[in-house]
Parts: C-alpha cells; structure tokens; sequence
C-alpha cells in the first residue's frame, strides 16, 4: 500500500515528461549517485524515527505503574530492603539520567542488564531471537510460497470457478484468527494425531531437525491467514497489471494469455506484493506474541509480553527498540528493492 | 488513478443500490454485518439467559436445547455470552475507526492540501506509528493504562490513524491536481474550503471501504487483546476472552472454543466481504490490498 | 480419517518402545508452570526460585521434608540456650560447594549477615530481623545470637531465602547458582528450561537421578499435550485445570493432590469504610459460598478454609462453621451495619488464575445481597504497588504462600489494615514460645480470633495437583514449603 | 481475395449492441481510412480483427484474414497471427510500453516468440528495426526503458513492435491522437514509409477527416457501430454524397462567424456595461431579469477615464522554474525553466490564442496567469492588479475578471455536485453574496446563455454530453462576468460536430460580453477559427506573435513554420489527393 501511493505522490510527473530526453540517458555514474543520494535519505529519515522512537518508548514506559524491585521482593520484605534493589537497579537516578544512559548504551550493543533475569539485555535478545527469527522467516516463507502462486494462479482463471473458489477459502483465511488457528492445529496435529510437539522449542542444541519441529505448526499458524492475504493482494495486483495498456501491447505480439502473466504482468504487480511481503515480515517478527504464548515458544514476543506484566522496563524498551528499528530496516530495505523492480523508480527522487 | 472518481461512479442512490444488489461480495457482507448487528441489538433486550448468573451446578456442558452452544465454566450459557460479546467487538472495532477516521482523515487531508515540510512531517510521524508493532504497542497501551474496552479501543485506535491518514492523502493528493479542484481555486475557494467541499466527498468512497477494512481488522485486534487479557473485562463477555478460557478446556469442552471463534470468523469475513463488495460498487477501479 | 489416525499412531507407538530403554531411567523433565526471574532465592520473592532449587542446589542449616517437619541439613546438630536467644549450630565437616570451595562456619555467618545487612534484598528480612550477631566458633560451630527469642526460628532458617551462599560465588548465582546439593546447575536456556545435573562430591545419599530438566510451560493447553506426548513426565502442580479429567482416566499418569500453605483468602481493607465495620464484613462471609469458590478451581480441588491456617498444619482447626453460607443472615449483617440497600465495591483481581476463576463468582454471589462489585484486574507490579504497599483498594483475592504466617495480621501497616490489640498480644506471646503446646493453644486462639473479625473472608487452602509418570517415585504430596525436592525421586525398575 | 474481408460483423458487449453489420474491405499495400465520432465503433472494429475483444464480447458475421476465419480460429492460430501476420498500434503511447522492460526487451520478444530465433538473433533484428523507426543507436540503445523516452519515441518503439515482422496488415488506432501536431506528422510519414515499403495494408483510424485524407486510399465513415459509407478518399469527402459524411466534413472545416471587434469596439463594450447586460438580456432570456442583477452583481465598471488606456491583462518577464532533481545529497541539477521570459499584454475584448507543442510551458503560464501557480520571476496584472506574492483573500477581486474553461469535460466537475452548484461556484467571489432565490436564478439565465435549460440545474453533471458539459463548464466561466477567460485547449478533447458548436458558443460569447480569451491550444483551426492574435511559444519562449491570420499563413520563426506545416488540413489534403489523381 504504501509503495504505490508514495510513487504517485513523490514523482515529479507535471516535469518529468517534459524534460529533454537526454537528461535520462542511463550514465552509471549519475544512476549511483542518484541511488546514494535516495539511500543516505532514507538512512537519515530512519534515524530520526529511531530517536523519535527511542523517546516515546521510553517515556511511555515509566509512567507504567507498578514497582519492579517491589514485585521482586514480594509480600513479606521491608520498605529498606525495597529502596535498596532500587538502588541496586538504578531505579532512583532521574529519568532524563537513565534515558541518556540507556539511549547511548544502545549505540555500542549495551542494551542493560534486565531487572528480573538480571543479565544483559542483549544476551536475552539473542537467545530469544534464534527463536523468533527463524519462526518468522519460516512463517514468510510459507506464506510467500503459498499466497503468491495461489494469487498467479487465481488472477489467470479469473472469473472460472477454480478462482472463485480459491479466493473464497482466502477470504475465510483472512478473517480466521491466528491464535483460534492455532489451537485447532494443535489438537489436530499435536493431541490427535501426535506429529509434531504440542508446544515448547528444545533449542537449536537438540538439533536442527528438533528445533524445526517445534517451529512448523506455529509458522504455520501465523502463515496460513497471511497467505491468504498475499493471494488477495497478488490477485488484485495482478488484475490491475492485466488491465494497463502494454498488456494488450504484448497480446498484440501473438504472447498467450500464459506468457503474458508470467512475463509482463507478474513483475510490474509485484511492488504491491513486495510492500505487503515486507509489513508481513514486520509484522511476523513483532506480532508473534499470541502465537509463541500459545504455543510457549521462548521467542521474543514471549520476553517481552512477560517483561511488561513483570515490569521489567528496560528489557520492554530495548526489545521494542529491536523490533522498530528491524521494521525500520525492513522497510528501507523495501523501498530499496523497489528500482529492482521497476527502473521508472531508478532515476526519480 | 483519475478514473477513480468519477465515470464509472454511481451518483445515485438509485443507481448505487442496483449495482450493490447485483454484487454477491456485498449482498452476503450486508447480510453477515446486519445479522451480527442485529444479535448485539437483540442481546440488550432479550438472551437466552442471563450473562450475569454464574450457575456452577451447570458448569462445562455441552451443547444441548437448553444450551444450544453449551456453557462455560463458569455455567454461562455460551450463545447469550456470544450474544452479548458482539456488542462489545462491535463497539470496540467501530469506536477505534471512529477514531482512525476522525484524526487520520483531517491529518491527511491538511498534509495532501498544504504539501511541503507540513505534508513530509505529518507524513514521517505516521511512519514512526507503522514502525511500532501494532499489537506490542496495543499491549505496552494497555498495560499502561489497565485492561479494559475504552483503552483497547484507544490502543486500537491510535494505530488506525495512520491508515485513514494515508489513505485521504493519496485519494486527496490525486485529486488536488484535477481541474475541478483547479476550477474551484479559480472560483477563490481556500485550501480548507476545497477540502471540504470537493476533496472530502470524493475520498468519501475509500474511507468507506478502507473503514470496513478496519473494522474487520479491529474486531480481529479486540479478540486478541481480549485472549491476552487485555480487552473488556469480565464478567462483561468478549469473544476474544472465551477463547482465552476455552483453551486450556479445549479437549474437555470443546464448543467453548469453537463458537467464539465462529463468531469471530463469521463476523470478520462479513465485514471484510462487505468490504469487497462496496468496493467493487463504488470504485470499480480500487485495488483491494487487504 | 480414523483409519489414518490409528496408523499413525500405531507408526508412533513403534518408534517410541523401540527407542525405550531397558534399564530404569535415570533422567526426568519436569513441567514448571512459571519461569523463575533467577536462581538465587535469597534474592527474590519468586516461589519459583525455590521451587528449582530448594533441597536441589542449595541447602541451608535446618530443611523442611514433605510433611513440614523441620530436619537437620546442614547444621549436623544444634543447642538452644534456655531463654531461646542464642542457638549454637554444629554443621557438617567434608561439605563442599558446586565449584570446589569447602563450606564451613565463614559461610553460615556471611550468610546470614549478608541477609540481615542494611542493603540486603532478602525477600524474607522479617526472618533475620532479631539475630544480633553470629560468632563463628570453629569452622564447623556457629552462634547466632537474638535479641528476642524467635519461636519459629529453626524453621525459619530452612526456608528457601535462609539458604547457604558462598561468599565466592554469592554475586553470581542468579544466574550460575553454587549451593552444597545433591543437584548441580548445567544450563539454563531462557524461556525454555533449566538443566541441572547429579553432583558426584555430594557430602549425602546421592540422588537416583543424572539429570532433571525443569521445562516452562506456562500455558495450561499445552501442559496436557506435553504431558500427553512424554515430553514432560511430571507436574508438582498442574496447571492444567478442566482438561485434567483427560489425565484422569489414563493409567499412566498419577494423580496426586496435596495441599500447600497457600491461604486463598478474599482480602479487605479493613480501615476503609464500610468495611471498617465489623457487621458489613460478616455480611461478606456469609454471603459467600466456599463450594461454589472452589467449583470454579482447576479440577475442583480445594479445602475450605474457615481462618488463616493450612489445615495440613499441626494446631488446624475447622472454622468453617463460624460463618456458614446464608443469604439471609448476610442481609441481616448489611441492615445490622446500616446499609440494608448495599453498596459499591471493587475486587482486585491479580493475574493468578484462582483469583480470575473465584471473583466472577464472588462477584455474583456479592451481587445478591446488594453489593455490587466491579471487577479489576491488575497485573502482579501493579498489585504489589498500589494494593499491597499503598493500600489502595477495597477488596482482593490472593493466595499468602508463606507457611506459618498468621503474624501478617498483626504487623503494622500490612495491607489488610487490620488492628486488633488482642490478637496482636496472642501473636508476641507466640512468637517467643518455643514449647509446642503451647504454640498449638496461642495459634488455636489467633484462628479464632480471625475468624470470628474476618479481617478476610477466607476462601480454601490452594491445592497442589501434582501429575507424573505412575512409574514415577518419590515426588513431594504437599507443598509445606513450594520444593520439588528431586533428592528421593526415582523411576521404578 | 482481399487481404481482410470483414462481412456484416456484429458485436455486442454484456448484450449492449456495439456493431450492427459492418462490412469493410482491405487489399495488400491499401491504407483505409475508417473514420467517426467517439462511440462509433471504430475501436470495436480494430479488436475484433485482432481478437482482443474485451470479456463479456459476442461477435458475428465473418472476418477473413488472409483466407483464415478470425473469428472462428482457435486461440493459439491466433497467437500466430498477431504479431507476425497482423500488427497493431495503439492511441496512447505513454502507456503501452511495460515499463519495467527495455525496448530490446519488447520489440525482440515477438520476434523470439514467432520466429525461435536465438537472443542474439533477434536482437539484432529489433536494432535493425528501431533504426527504420528512426531511433538510432547512437542515442537510443536497446537497453534504454520506456520512460527514458518521449511520447512520440514511444510511439515509435510501438511501431517498431507491430512492423517487426513485416505483418501484411498494420491496424492503427488512433495512432497520433495523444501527440501534438508536429509529432502527428512525423509518425503518420512514418508509417506510411513502413506501409510502402513493406506492402502491407494498413487500416487507420482516426476521428479527424483530415488525417484520413491525408493517408489514406479509402475511407470508411462509422457512426454508431454502422458503416455510413465507404469509398475511395478523396471522392467521397469532395462530393460528400452521404449527408453525415458532409456532416463531418463540414464541422471539420466549420469556422464561427465572428466580427472581430476593433479596438474602438472592445472599448465601447468595456466602457458600457449596462449594453453589455442589455445586450445579453435580449439574447438569452427574453425576459425582465430581476433588477439587483444590474450594475451591483456583474462587476461594473467604476472609472472609466483611467481604465481604457490600461491593459486588460500585463505579464512581464514572467520565470517559472521547476527545481531540478537532486543527483546526489549535495547537490541539484540546475531547475528546469518551463516558462522562460515571458512578456505581452492584453486589452479588452481582445481574443489571443497561444499555440505551441505539447511542453512548450503555454499550460504553465495559463496556470500563472490565472494565479494558480506563483511565477519564479516577473509580474503579472490584472486590470492593474499584480498577481504576484497575494493573499487568496487579496487576489478575491482579480479573480472575479478572470475564469477558466478546461480541456477535459470529465475532469472539471465535481462529481458529486449538482450543476447548480458547480456552475454558482464562483458566485463565492462575489462580494454581497446572493440569495438562494437570486442564486439560482442567475444559474439559470447563464444556463439559457450557453443554450442549457434552466432545468439542467438539478442534473448531475454525468448525465450531460461531452459537449454539454463544455457548455456547463463556459457557464461557470462567465457566470461571474469576467474580464478575462483562459481556456485550456477547450475543443481538443471533442467530437468535430461537438466541437464547432462550442467554437461558436466562444465567438458569441466574445461578441455579446465583450469578454477577452487567451486560447491555449495546439491546433492552428482553431486559433484561426476564433482569435484575433496569435502568439507561438516554444521552449518556454514567445518566439512569435501577430495577427492569426498573418502569422498562420506567413509563419517566420521555426517553430510556427513546424506547426504550420504539420497542422493537419482538410482542404489542402482532399486538393492534394485529388491533384495526384490527376
């Protein structure tokens, strides 16, 4: 959604038809300096969300209430005893003091050191990111492969009943919860069926094949309803593709329908595509904290849905920082791949 | 994009319902949406039983005439709770696209008519929104502000804006160059006048159906801050919380999972057929994305 | 379909005997329903900590075994002097700690000062409060010396936040915890599970296990499953709640329900009004009904509960009686109190699932007698924030786990806001008794005290569902202290 | 046997009759000419041959190709054909073209596909072809993309895709319609060149009648999916038997009759407002107005000593920069000048065309005039207003003389408003606003004005014509009584019939109200049909200016003998032809 609408609204179209032609001549120098150019921009306007990011998050944070080093101490402590793990946590350094140490500790790789499992922040990042990273690409994976053949395919019989029939089990799949999805596949495929673990990850230790495991039906639970609306937008994407211009051009070539798709219509309805793949991506890594508390993966959504019931501050804020700035990424490297795609977008900017 | 607005747009009523009758999309969305509304509707004068009375003696039991749906754990009857549960996804999701609505579309509009740094700011700021995990964020909202439907639907909603903001800045920035618009700048007409008059009616059309979107997405959003024990609090019944208390009851009463989550799929894929449907009669030319 | 499944199933059932061993296991995974923040239960409150390591990894001067009885552990012997003050423990010679420093007097004494310490974070500092010195006599003798004469304080001494640290390695055990035990530590993967391993320098009778993995599964829908698959072959608590009559009926698993020290009570802020009235707090009592609060609980279980004592403990008695469950009597209490048309309240409820389960119901048996109760939820930070250390609240429910602890009524300030001059003389006195009968009468008179004010309505003792492999041996019945005490755990041959 | 024979081909789409019994002929190395207004099938005809018909399409009757029955060929016979046998170019370059393909790419694709010949291979021969189409290598290498490319090369790589493989019949539709002038009269030479030399029929179609005389042999005449007539060209448009052929070929050639007002006249007009209203009275309404409509609404005239000798309208050294894009974080190639320079001025009454290829920046300066856009540099006035750096709220007065009439008659109405609304739009510059009543009655005299009823007010505008909408749009143009009307190539997205009609809607318009015009347009007949100067711009430039007359038939500058040269012409086409026939 948003790459369309921004290539609309950001080209200088009223201009551009009228320039001389040979201002495009196709130099590679100046196609460089245009790419450093458009990427240094969008480095920068990524930094500044970071920061931006970095304060809201932050701010929003310590107006949480509860007290974690009281929640650490329990019913039968001291008032002593409470101030001193406050101490003991920074938790009694001014705001504005432990913004700063925090926000700077992040640029060398120093997130802190959790309040509750009292080691480093990163280290937990780690060890729940080999979790969720993974689970997150699998789920894309599947939902790529999944979602963009169905979409090809539905667009190509459009109006015949395979289509119709197809893109009425993606509507349904779009409206099924995630979570709902996973409990019916859990007891299918775990409690019924015993193919795979009901829930739980054995570590990458236990093996590849074991870790795999432990992460199919989550993925496939997560990528099942955005397949689904991968195939919707590919279809649609593609319809739209199918109704321009040049398609009729290559028609007029002698091209079959078939090779028409797959040659002209497929790669110029792919920055849609791309654009929902990348929010997939973002959302998968971020939007896991149902499906790993389902399933108990000890992924990051998991730490840090526990790190806010526990109060544990600075875990909360780094992992948010994480996953902004991974969507951050995501998105610039999204916006980047776009000129891939179509060289209309190499030049312009 | 120029064609979007106009030609192939019904001006008329009359005009309007025949396409919209002659489309399934929107037929079977009209009829899923009304139905559910009319069961939120129904649930405050009549449901089969009280949601308020905890009969323990009839805890867990499966479906039957009496229960049709079954009762929960609690003894409640399981299709007065799905009842009276709609009235609480229906109002979260519409109250958050009210929201969504009533900041993003100024928002976008004022950056779509002023352009420049104002447009790029309003524009980045919706950018560092998008660049928050929706739900983590709702989560981070809602553990700040303590569970509840009124902080589940400002959690719901902030996220919303960005969206209608986007969206009347695309369908506004597309029109700003039509001569029309140009013919009522001629006529003297200011930025916010124009927007009213000319922009505002024929974005209409995309807000509509981009709010149907979300209002799917929204009842989706409320049922997972429901699960995770963030949305309506008990005893007031939410979908999202059924399926939260059927799960770990799932292999001994299973209906307490299955209903909920019909509910929920049903209600969704009305909204989100409606969706599709006005779609497809109002801007024949408009991509469904989601 | 079927034909499907019984062929893979049966495909299953294949691999899994083939793989089976002959010989008697000699590994064990464990459900653990809550991840522990850490492993250094001298530090946190988190009964979790405890749960892994009590009796495993670390050890303290006294233990406590599976029916509550205090045991000599590392303090071979000890001698009390007449006026209960000084207590001179004999400890065990040839221990050594996980990571080869000898344990001795130096240790007991760093122990305990580091506990009692003006900047200690002991989540129990109420234990430590009246030691005025501990002398290391000889590397095998220590003398603590109190102010006061401690009844409890042998017990007190074997909970999980009294146990023994090393000086050397007391800075890391959370996260690489170093005690005396029969268990050793080995990894912990975070959100996953916790390693621990046999010790082969242990100064006692070694354990019959190699290797026990504590696994977290915090999610009741999935402990079945995993219980189910035999990826987990043992549950002290279950968490399982209505889905356990799945386990009920298959033979291989057993189920074992035990009690804890867990008083499941529905606390009142007894200086706020109405409820500083005594009339309107009996009214709450009567009203409620103890069989339907505990209908709600996982599986049922549950013991009704009359006062703040187990009744698993010596000196229990049965006041359950005291306030029986009418309707009619409750209104009489409200007219009593003045306010005959009820009134407005609101019910904390913490995320704990016996809470979440028992206040809709009170809720709606409240709702009968004209007090309507609204619903609150809060997460455990805030509770102990704003409901436990600033008061600000009028009713909630909450489990106290800390055994032996009906002197919570008598301390100042402490979050039920309960005084009673009384019951305050009954608690001193039992304090500094150490004659056991003492203690039963004072403790005999304390629970009727209580249960005549209701300062809290009480609910049910908290059961522990424990669910194993039936081949599976000598895992704990009752929870006196929360301990999966794996030290005489074995599997049958 | 003809190379395509259609017979008595039928078409409807969804049930909606399209074609009724089409009857068309074409032999190897003929150019036909299929002519008619928009809707009358040409297009239909052009897909049907190609078989491209839209879904939902239901065609009868015959089409022969070669011997080969298209409509009855099964789909791959016709994949063989298109392309190879049969090429097509179509009407809007810009989009034609895949974007995300080099034009190698294209014009080697179909040339791969019918002829499996090897990358290389075919490369070479798309090279091969790209230089008969008149894009070297030099400047327009194979790896060049679509929109590193104008409209006219773009409609050059078209081409050079549909004659690749020497088809033996070219369909053309509407090949030029979307290029200016100049570049109508480069790519028409093109494909005639292509046509000769490769013998190949070419079936060409066009609304303008003069383009078909130019190119071709034959002439069909479509009205509503019927062939009217059909013959050799240059008979049938001279003789014009067929009475809608004379029809078009009148409009074409159609000039309003229009008494060019001398300067003394277009002051009278100017210093008499009340004739002006008297004048417009009696032509439209036949009937008392109701009296505050006099004097206090139009705007009046206040002092008129001061004002005959100032110019209506003064532009002077008038800039316009676009900024250049950025080509690297610190620095900016130099800004594009769209309008470079521009100085002239306007009196009263007075009606100029500006003329000029597409890009020539005669649109920006139209928007510059009408203060919709600021100038980089320079001044403009009004009435001795500047324009420059003012306020909405100051520019109010300035704006009241001037309105604008657009070309497209789709895009200048709101959609969602009734005419009464959009003609009495700009009544909101009007200082005492009127009343309901009062509004809608002055909507409806200036309806009756353009030849609109008054009961049009209550319409939605996509109930009207294109034509009518035009006139609605005049309307909402004159409804405030400007000074000065801009209009944006009023005419060029019109019928001919349509467009002679609001041609003569401008001239009456000019004579009854004494309003002033700046036509922006590129097509010279209509600068002749109603101006009294012209000016002709050119790369930002007015490189000429003078009476129409003189300069359209005496071009001196470069860039109006181009325009003059290309201007496609009825007259000089059938004489030419005829002169060739001998």
């Amino acid at each position: 959604m948003r790459g369309s609408t921004e290539v609309a609204g950001n080209s200088h179209e009223c201009v551009a038809p009228r320039l001389p032609a040979g201002i495009f001549s196709p130099q590679a120098g100046r196609r460089i300096a245009f790419m450093t150019a458009y990427i240094l921009k969008r480095l920068a306007i990524g930094a500044v969300t970071l920061v931006v990011a970095s304060i809201v998050i932050f701010a929003v944070l310590e107006i949480l209430p509860g007290d974690p080093a009281r929640l650490m101490l329990g019913m039968n402590t001291t008032p002593e005893a409470v101030e001193a793990l406050r101490h003991q946590m920074g938790l009694d350094q001014p705001l504005m003091l432990r913004y700063l140490h925090w926000a700077s500790g992040m640029l060398t790789g120093d997130f802190g050191k959790s309040f509750t499992y009292s080691s480093p922040v990163r280290d937990l990042i780690v060890e729940r990111g080999v979790v969720s990273l993974p689970l997150a690409l699998i789920a894309l994976a599947l939902s790529a492969s999944i979602g963009i053949p169905i979409g090809v395919f539905s667009a190509s019989r459009r109006g015949k009943a395979s289509d119709a029939a197809v893109m009425g089990v993606a509507q349904l799949g779009v409206a099924i919860p995630n979570f709902w999805f996973a409990l019916l596949l859990i007891y299918v495929f775990a409690v019924w069926l015993r193919l795979v673990p009901a829930g739980g990850f054995p570590g990458w230790n236990a093996g590849i094949w074991a870790g795999l495991k432990g992460l199919i039906l989550p993925a496939i639970a997560l990528a099942l309803p955005q397949a689904a609306i991968l195939a919707r937008v590919t279809r649609s994407a593609l319809l739209e593709v199918l109704g321009e211009d040049y398609i009729r051009t290559a028609r007029a070539k002698g091209l079959p329908r078939r090779r028409v798709l797959l040659r002209h219509a497929l790669r110029n309805g792919m920055i849609p595509v791309m654009t929902i793949v990348g929010l997939q991506f973002a959302y998968l890594l971020a939007g896991t904290i149902i499906i790993e508390n389902v399933f108990y993966l000890p992924g990051l959504g998991r730490l840090v849905y526990q790190a806010i019931t526990q109060r544990d501050l600075i875990v909360v804020e780094s992992i948010v920082m994480v996953l902004v700035a991974s969507v951050v990424i995501i998105n610039l490297l999204v916006d980047l791949s776009y000129p891939l795609v179509d060289p209309r977008l190499r030049h312009a900017r | 994009m120029s064609d979007t607005f106009d030609r192939d747009m019904p001006a008329r009523l009359g005009d309007f319902v025949r396409a919209a009758l002659a489309n399934r999309s929107f037929v079977v969305g009209l009829a899923i949406t009304l139905a559910i509304a009319l069961m939120a509707l129904v649930s405050f004068a009549w449901t089969p039983y009280d949601v308020a009375d905890l009969v323990v003696s009839d805890r867990m039991k499966p479906p039957s005439g009496a229960h049709w749906f079954g009762t929960d754990h609690f003894g409640r009857d399981i299709l007065s709770m799905i009842m009276v549960g709609s009235r609480n996804s229906i109002a979260v999701a519409l109250v958050a696209v009210g929201i969504g609505m009533g900041i993003g579309v100024p928002l976008g509009c004022w950056a779509a008519a002023r352009g420049g740094w104002l447009d790029e700011a309003i524009m980045r700021l919706n950018d560092i929104v998008f660049a928050f995990p929706a739900l983590l964020s709702a989560i981070m909202i809602t553990a700040i502000f303590g569970p509840g439907a009124v902080n589940a639907i400002i959690a719901i909603g902030i996220f919303n804006i960005p969206v209608f903001a986007r969206v009347s800045r695309a369908g506004a920035l597309a029109l700003w160059p039509r001569e029309f618009i140009l013919a009522a700048r001629a006529s003297g007409k200011g930025a916010t006048l124009i927007t009213v008059e000319h922009i505002f009616p024929n974005i209409a059309n995309l807000l509509l159906v981009q709010g149907t979107i979300q209002f799917a997405l929204g009842v989706l959003a409320e049922a997972g801050l429901s699960y995770l024990g963030l949305g309506a609090q008990p005893p007031m019944p939410s979908w999202g919380r059924m399926l939260f208390d059927a799960q770990t009851r799932m292999v001994v009463a299973p209906y307490m999972a299955i209903f909920p989550g019909l509910a929920i799929v049903v209600t969704v894929l009305g909204l989100n057929l409606l969706g599709d449907g006005l779609s497809d009669v109002l801007d024949p030319k408009l991509r469904r994305r989601r | 379909m079927k034909m499907l499944k019984s062929t893979l199933m049966a495909a299953a059932f294949a691999l899994a005997t083939s793989s089976a061993a002959l010989a008697a296991r000699t590994d064990l995974t464990l459900g653990l329903v809550l991840e522990p923040p850490h492993l250094d239960p001298t530090a946190s409150a988190a009964a979790v900590i405890g749960e892994v390591t009590y009796a495993n990894i670390y050890e303290g001067l006294t233990r406590i075994n599976d029916t509550g009885t205090v045991l000599p552990d590392l303090a071979e012997s000890w001698t009390v002097s007449e006026d209960g003050t000084v207590y001179t423990f004999k400890l065990r010679s040839g221990v050594k700690f996980h990571d080869g420093t000898a344990f001795g007097a130096d240790d007991v004494k760093f122990t305990l000062d580091r506990a009692r310490a003006k900047d200690s974070v002991n989540p129990q500092k109420p234990y430590f409060a009246h030691i005025k010195a501990v002398d290391v006599v000889d590397p095998t003798t220590v003398k603590v010396t109190l102010d006061q004469p401690q009844g409890l304080f042998l017990y007190d001494m074997a909970m999980p936040a009294a146990l023994i640290v090393a000086p050397e390695s007391a800075a890391t055990n959370k996260e690489k915890p170093v005690g005396t035990g029969p268990f050793k530590f080995d990894h912990w993967a975070k959100g996953s599970e916790i390693t621990l391993v046999k010790n082969p320098d242990y100064w006692g009778t070694p354990p019959s296990l190699d290797k026990a993995v504590f696994r977290v599964i915090p999610d009741a829908a999935a402990a079945i499953p995993a219980l189910l698959s035999g990826d987990v072959q043992a549950f002290a608590n279950m968490p399982a709640g209505d889905a356990l009559s799945q386990v009920q009926s298959d033979p291989r698993f057993k189920i074992v329900v035990g009690t804890t020290e867990g008083e499941t009570v529905l606390s009142i802020n007894n200086k706020k009004p109405p409820f500083d009235k005594l009339a309107v707090r009996q009214a709450l009592a009567s009203a409620i009904d103890r069989k339907a609060v505990i209908a709600v609980q996982p599986g049922g279980f549950g013991t009704p509960i009359g006062s703040h004592f187990s009744p698993g403990d010596a000196g229990y008695i049965d006041l359950t009686g005291v306030y029986p469950h009418d309707v009619a009597k409750a209104k009489e209490y409200l007219k009593e109190a003045g306010l005959p048309n009820g009134f407005n309240a609101t019910l904390k409820l913490p995320p704990a699932p016996y809470a979440r389960d028992a206040g809709p119901v009170i809720q709606s048996e409240l709702k009968e007698i004209g007090i309507n109760v609204t619903i609150v939820p809060v997460e455990w930070a805030d509770w102990m924030t704003r409901v436990f250390a600033d008061k600000d609240y009028d009713l909630t429910i909450v489990s106290h786990v800390e055994p032996n602890d009906i002197g919570i009524y008598s301390r100042p300030g402490y979050y039920f806001q309960y005084d009673n001059p009384k019951f305050n003389e009954v608690i001193a006195e039992l304090d500094k008794a150490s004659d056991q009968k003492k203690r039963l009468e004072l403790l005999g008179e304390a629970q009727k005290i209580l249960a005549h004010d209701v300062p809290a309505v009480y609910l049910f003792e908290l059961p522990k569902i424990g669910v194993w492999d039936a081949k599976l041996q000598g895992m704990w019945k009752n929870w006196p202290i929360e301990s999966d005490d794996l030290t005489k755990v074995k599997w049958a041959e | 046997m003809s190379l395509l024979e259609i017979e008595k081909l039928s078409l409807d789409i969804g049930g909606i009759p399209i074609l009724r019994g089409v009857d068309l002929t074409i032999d190897q190395g003929q150019i036909m000419g299929l002519v008619g207004e928009s809707g009358s099938g040409k297009s239909m005809t052009a897909l049907t041959v190609m078989r491209l018909l839209p879904i939902g399409a239901n065609a009868s009757g015959r089409v022969a190709f070669d011997g080969i029955d298209i409509l009855g060929a099964p789909e791959e016979a016709m994949c063989r054909l298109r392309g190879d046998d049969i090429g097509m170019v179509f009407q809007e370059p810009m989009t034609a073209l895949n974007p995300v393909k080099t034009i190698g790419e294209q014009v080697a694709e179909g040339i791969r596909w019918h002829t499996g010949a090897n990358r290389a291979d075919a490369e070479a021969r798309a090279r091969a072809m790209l230089d008969r189409v008149g894009l070297p290598e030099a400047k327009f290498p194979l790896s060049r993309y679509p929109h590193e490319l104008s409209g006219g090369q773009r409609q050059r790589v078209v081409i050079a895709i549909a004659c690749a493989l020497k088809p033996k019949l070219l369909v053309a539709d509407e090949p030029t319609t979307a290029l200016d002038v100049v570049l109508q009269k480069q790519i028409l030479e093109l494909l005639r060149g292509l046509v000769d030399e490769d013998r190949m029929g070419l079936l060409l179609i066009s609304h303008d009648l003069a383009v078909v005389a130019d190119m071709s042999d034959r002439v069909t005449v479509m009205r509503r999916g019927e062939v009217m007539e059909e013959g050799e060209t240059a008979r049938t448009l001279s003789e014009q038997v067929h009475p809608y052929t004379r029809q078009l070929a009148q409009a074409s050639m159609h000039v309003p009759k229009r008494r060019p007002p001398s300067p003394a006249r277009a002051k009278a007009l100017d210093a008499s407002p009340p004739e002006g209203v008297e004048e417009r009275r009696t032509a439209a309404t036949q009937g008392p107005l109701p009296r505050p409509l006099q004097g206090e609404r139009w705007p009046a005239k206040r002092d008129g000593e001061e004002e005959e000798r100032m110019p209506l309208l003064e532009v002077s050294s008038v800039i316009k920069d676009y900024p250049g894009r950025r080509s690297s974080l610190f620095r900016k190639q130099p800004p594009f000048r769209a309008v470079d320079d521009v100085s002239f001025s306007l009196q009263p009454g007075q009606s100029v065309a500006l003329v000029g290829r597409s890009g020539c920046g005669k649109s920006t300066l139209a928007r510059m005039i009408l203060a919709l856009d600021r100038p980089t540099g320079g001044d403009i006035s009004l009435l001795g207003q500047s324009l420059a750096g003012r306020s909405e709220t100051e520019l109010r007065p300035s704006r009241r003389n001037m309105q604008v009439v657009f070309q497209d008659p789709y895009g200048s109405f709101d959609p969602r408003h009734k005419v009464e609304r959009l003609v009495g739009e700009p009544l909101h510059l009007l200082e005492k606003q009127p009343g309901a009543k009062e509004r809608r009655e002055m909507i409806a005299a200036t309806l009756a004005e353009v030849g609109l009823s008054p009961s049009d007010m209550d319409k939605y505008p996509h109930e009207f014509s294109g034509g009518q909408r035009q006139r609605i749009s005049i309307a909402r143009a004159v409804i405030t009584r400007p000074k000065l009307i801009v209009a944006d190539e009023p005419v060029s997205a019109l019928d001919v019939s349509i467009r002679a009609q609001i041609l003569d809607l401008f001239a009456d318009l000019n004579q009854k109200l004494g309003v002033a015009y700046i036509f922006i347009t590129h097509d010279l007949t209509v600068a002749r049909a109603i101006t009294d100067d012209v000016m002709v711009m050119h790369e930002g430039r007015i490189v000429e200016r003078g009476r129409t007359g003189e300069i359209l038939d005496h071009p001196q500058s470069d860039a109006a003998k181009a325009l003059v040269a290309a201007a496609p012409d009825l007259h000089r086409a059938i004489a030419r032809r005829l002169e060739m026939q001998g």
